[in-house]
């Protein structure tokens, strides 16, 4: 049942670099095939250099105190999440952990929404309640930002669990690293999706060390994916620099979910770039500067590129072209971010519990969705 | 109005409400085939198929979680645990994401979602299985919390919690499934944060919840007994709490006795009297004492155990005291 | 990986029907080998007779309300305790669930502290705090019954660390459900056995139900033993009712463990003859009649006592002998716990927390047992 | 006498009675190659190598209960927790295991255990990551609870807490790590359950643990400046509490103010008002007043976690009221 490539998700309406919200059924991104593939590459690679330029604003508003609290990048590892989340659908659903500004704008947040957030700021995607570890916006369907390792993952399989429950066709993308695999709800929560064939697919972003901790010191196996096995459900191994590669396995396992109902764990194999957090050395204490270096070569970006260069999808001064418009998106961001206003006091006090539904008892229709 | 016990009306509650609203789901340990643990969920199989009433294995934190997720995108679980003993092991799904869930989002995921099993003691089930939540619970803001003490406020109070927008945690009483009383057919709701003065009296308060009303009627009657009349303020719900009525009565009696069933340190009672003491100061003739578990594991051995447990016996002897009437 | 069967341990001084303490190494098990044979099957039917008698006496007993709580028989799986139990030294280490009154029994407890404790009397073995769920005895390394699901795993595993760190070869051997498996506390504890090899023998009881959920419907995968894989640790499934390859197999990986310090994980098929616990029917909602009787014709002491006649090492009489002997021990521990005095009440309040060890700080010498 | 960083007293007392005791081992995430998440750690794993400092895998549940089985069979673990946050998920095996061992076994199997950790907010970390579990610890028998304030209260805490006999939990504070203060060298054991007047005044008491203790000290100078001289009583052991310290300050002072960092509902403050109230009813000349967190999940914003947490400020403002020198 282990596969590596697919043929992804069918065509749909070509639409290069068009506004998330604008590509009804994809996320944004226009779909491959023959013809698409030049308008496909270019939006991957548009997503994660936008992603790549905001991180590194992120990192800069850290170190002015702008943002506070816990930060953890993703620079590096944008070809795992965009190649995912490029192949939903709008009314699919997306969770993740507290490293998660990335995916966030991978699944169409906007820049704008996300940096208020992560300024503190009224304006941000959780009326800067949540951080930087607790993006959500129910919109996009993006369920969050968690900050218990391995937390978010009975949650996906809830949201699986009602999707089937609704006898919907949506599927519910769980992302994690590779350290949250040791820990007691993944197991739990693995093994109610194959016995019950939810409809979610977990995403195992093995970046090789949780916090300091080197894989192969925390977990009894290195082939993480094998664990599988242990829950009956289609298990693939990806490389998570390989954006394309990427987008086709987990659109087979989309679909799969979609037709079959049935979950599938994808260990996409990966590197984080800076440090695990704001706090971390980005090499030192637990991994070597060579390791790092040699991991610096397989940047998912500038892999993309190169397949493009080769095929000739795109030119040096386009690929500038399109840093300038993403530079441009986040110094925007970065300036709406700054410029908003900080939540009111009494935000404090809201949000606390929501307002209750009548008590009145009136018949609800039954809600398929 | 219906004799019915606990149990059947806690039935009734899940019967109706999943009859009302399709999005109403139930889920536990052993709660469909098994027909529940304490069999809370009979028939519920059978009438709403295994769609809607779920067989979970023993995984409290992953259900518990799973029944989040569901609540997120607008399903409304009543998840089960088989005691609140067991969800320990789930308290992090339950604090960290059913409680934080709609404030860490700036508003936009409430989690409507009930947890519920019985709380507390049985009868010699000893040390791992005899434990009283409310406190912790209590203390976490985006948490409902009520224990119903009669199968009237069991049903009204569950048909609540399953309307709520929001995680009510419902804490019932192995040793009240039995019990019975009158309860309204068909929609009874009784609303949640509103405590009721089940019996009335002038001399002293006192202020309980949970399976521990059952103690307190018994206490009133006997001291009624020797003309000493109390007003029973049964909290129904602990967190929101009804301040008011318990102000109310300690200001009409200028006395009181908290009586709850769990440990003594940060216990319910401990906030009651807090509330108590800053709220009528000038109204106390006494200062507040308190009923509770010894500050013991619970021990086995039938003698420990009536021992270690709050009881009629001991509430009485705390409202003298309170009443200097103890020689 | 995986046996069935194995030479077990070296052989030690042959002491048939001998009380435990004084068998020294075994556990009160004298060893098989050729001439030892007779010996050691009189033992293990006479341990399983034993316990099938005591409780016996304990559903009178509980049905007399001299008992109460719960009670979790273990009738029918006798020959999973028994023989896994029977390898062991006794130095080392035995932690089980709240089914706990046969494997203590086992494990050497007098029958007279074990049935005073679930009397709750001050004789018995947890001086009737800890009642059924919760025998322990620190002079036989028992270390409890445990009341919640999964629970004893961690902790085994810790007893494991322990001996490791001391550089000892004991071993823990930790007994639990199927339905254990699939929590949370299950997964952790044995990634981190696998991964830190410790000395454990983790001991499934697969008797095909959870309470009222048959396995089948709580497990994503109906081949538990299978899990062992994800921890990269050797496994084997056993035949529960056959004490004697239980031995063997538990015999073997006790070995490992002793050299090696390799945990194992075993599946032991069993099936239990009584209800859940008292309060649950024998047959009836979850599992039939005629599944019932099928298991019944495989009572391990049947199964011994069958074997023993056709090799001529047993006869009737010699059986019947030894049932009275049996019964007679139950009686004697049945007067023993009805005639013991409750605790005392100052009992209530003592053993909440243990005298502190002095704040004086002398250095403590290297304890390596 | 040595100034050194509460970090640094904490590393000494871990160093020193691994020293002194092969039997004590460190076992947590990240607290042998990574030096500690906040670097508490530092240098053991170089000086007592991997058999004794252990890097566990992210499981809080399962690492805690290795603890208990190594502590009961004689060894003395202490657990780092990387925060007390993520203890929640533990927390089965700290209260059905750890508390309850000693008892269940009818005293054959002391748990002799050190769970330690920062807990509480740090700076915007959020609702996961902000939270003081102190009155859900103290709440259960059979545990003890330091909180230490002071460098030197954590060396000899933290001393005290692997020489017991019992599991004790050991609750540090982020924001206190790079706090400084005079800490002896070698030998230094603070008793666990006594209290300690950090400051001493007369006008009212002011009490408090953990890392309030700052915010405390502030407040009381503050209102020094103003002729307002406070009695500041630092618990230092939230659970067993120093009752007695407790009352001797409130029959001195005749109004108190108890100032914690976690929630209201249920928290350390309404447990000490319970004392307060039973003990001091005739002394008492307002009612005792408590500055706590805002009850609400810790907000992320700069702003709003401010206007969340307990302050001087705050803490002035109830003294005040206490002393009627509100306008
Ligand atoms: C239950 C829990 N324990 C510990 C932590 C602290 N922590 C945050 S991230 C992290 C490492 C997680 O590693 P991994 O799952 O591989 O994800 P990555 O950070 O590499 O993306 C740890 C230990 C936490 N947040 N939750
Ligand atoms: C965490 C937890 N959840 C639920 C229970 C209630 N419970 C006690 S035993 C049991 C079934 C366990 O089945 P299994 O592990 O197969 O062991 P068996 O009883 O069959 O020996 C359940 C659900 C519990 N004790 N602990
Ligand atoms: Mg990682
Ligand atoms: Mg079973």
């Amino acid at each position: 049942m282990t596969r590596t490539r697919s043929a992804g998700p069918a065509p749909q309406a070509l639409a290069p670099q068009a506004p998330p919200a604008a590509a009804a059924a994809t996320n944004g991104a226009p779909a491959g095939g023959p013809s698409g593939d030049r308008g496909l590459h270019r939006h991957l690679l548009r997503e994660m250099l936008l992603q790549r330029r905001f991180e590194e604003r992120c990192a800069e508003a850290y170190a002015l105190g702008k943002i506070g609290g816990f930060c953890h990048l993703y620079i590096g590892q944008e070809g795992t999440g965009t190649g995912a989340i490029s192949v939903l659908r709008d009314d699919d659903y997306v969770i993740t952990t507290y490293r998660d500004h990335a995916q966030a704008i991978a699944r169409g947040i906007p820049p704008r929404a996300v940096m208020a957030e992560l300024f503190g700021k009224a304006t941000g995607c959780s009326h800067g309640k949540g951080g930087s570890m607790h993006l959500f916006s129910r919109e996009r369907n993006f369920l969050g930002g968690h900050g218990i390792v391995a937390g978010n993952i009975p949650i996906a399989t809830g949201v699986a669990f009602a999707i089937k429950y609704r006898g919907g066709d949506q599927v519910c993308l769980c992302f994690f690293g590779e350290a949250a695999v040791n820990n007691g709800a993944f197991h739990e929560a693995l093994n109610m999706a194959g016995l019950w064939r939810l409809p979610v697919i977990y995403i195992i972003e093995n970046n090789r060390y949780g916090m300091g901790t080197a894989l192969e010191r925390a977990s009894a196996i290195n082939d993480i994916a094998e664990r599988a096995r242990a829950y009956n459900m289609p298990r693939s191994v990806v490389d998570g620099q390989d954006v394309l590669t990427v987008r086709a396995v987990v659109g087979e396992a989309v679909e799969r979910a979609r037709r079959e109902q049935l979950p599938t764990l994808i260990e996409a194999r990966t590197y984080r770039f800076m440090g695990h957090s704001m706090s971390d050395a980005v090499s030192g204490t637990y991994r070597s500067k060579a390791e790092l270096e040699e991991h610096l070569k397989r940047d998912p970006i500038a892999l993309l590129r190169a397949r493009m260069h080769e095929r000739g999808e795109i030119t040096d001064e386009e690929v500038a072209q399109l840093d300038a418009e993403v530079r441009a998106v986040c110094e925007d961001a970065w300036q709406f971010a700054d410029s908003s206003p900080e939540p009111t006091l009494d935000a404090l006090t809201s949000d606390v519990t929501a307002e209750t539904e009548s008590t009145a008892g009136a018949p609800i229709a039954a809600a398929r969705s | 109005m219906a004799v019915v016990t606990y149990r059947d009306a806690l039935n009734q509650a899940l019967r109706e409400e999943m009859e009302r609203d399709e999005r109403v789901f139930l889920m536990g340990e052993e709660v469909a085939v098994y027909q529940g643990a304490y069999k809370v969920s009979k028939g519920l199989l059978q009438e709403f198929g295994d769609r809607r009433v779920i067989d979970t294995p023993i995984t409290e934190l992953g259900f518990a979680g799973v029944g989040v997720g569901a609540a997120m995108v607008g399903l409304r679980p009543v998840v089960e645990f088989m005691t609140w003993n067991f969800a320990v092991l789930a308290l992090d799904q339950v604090v960290n994401s059913a409680a934080k869930m709609l404030y860490m989002s700036g508003g936009q995921f409430p989690i409507p979602i009930v947890f519920r099993g019985p709380s507390g003691a049985a009868l010699q089930l000893a040390a791992q299985h005899s434990q009283a939540w409310e406190s912790w619970l209590m203390h976490i803001p985006g948490l409902k919390v009520v224990t119903p003490g009669t199968p009237a406020d069991a049903k009204g109070l569950l048909k609540s919690a399953v309307r709520d927008g929001n995680p009510v945690l419902v804490l019932e009483g192995e040793m009240l499934y039995n019990t019975r009383g009158e309860v309204p057919e068909g929609e009874h709701v009784v609303p949640i944060g509103v405590a009721e003065l089940k019996r009335e009296g002038e001399h002293c308060s006192l202020i309980t919840n949970g399976k521990m009303v059952l103690v307190a009627l018994q206490a009133a009657d006997q001291l009624a007994k020797e003309g000493i009349r109390i007003d029973v303020v049964d909290l129904r719900t602990v967190r929101p709490m009804d301040v008011a009525a318990i102000t109310a009565s300690v200001r009409k009696t200028n006395r009181a006795v908290v009586l709850e069933e769990g440990w003594e340190v940060c216990g319910i009672g401990a906030q009651v009297v807090d509330y108590v003491q800053r709220e009528c100061f000038d109204d106390l003739d006494a200062p507040v004492l308190r009923v509770h578990q010894v500050d013991t594991p619970m021990p086995y051995a039938k003698n420990l155990e009536r021992a270690a447990k709050p009881d009629a016996a001991k509430t009485i002897a705390a409202i003298k005291r309170v009443l200097y009437l103890d020689s």
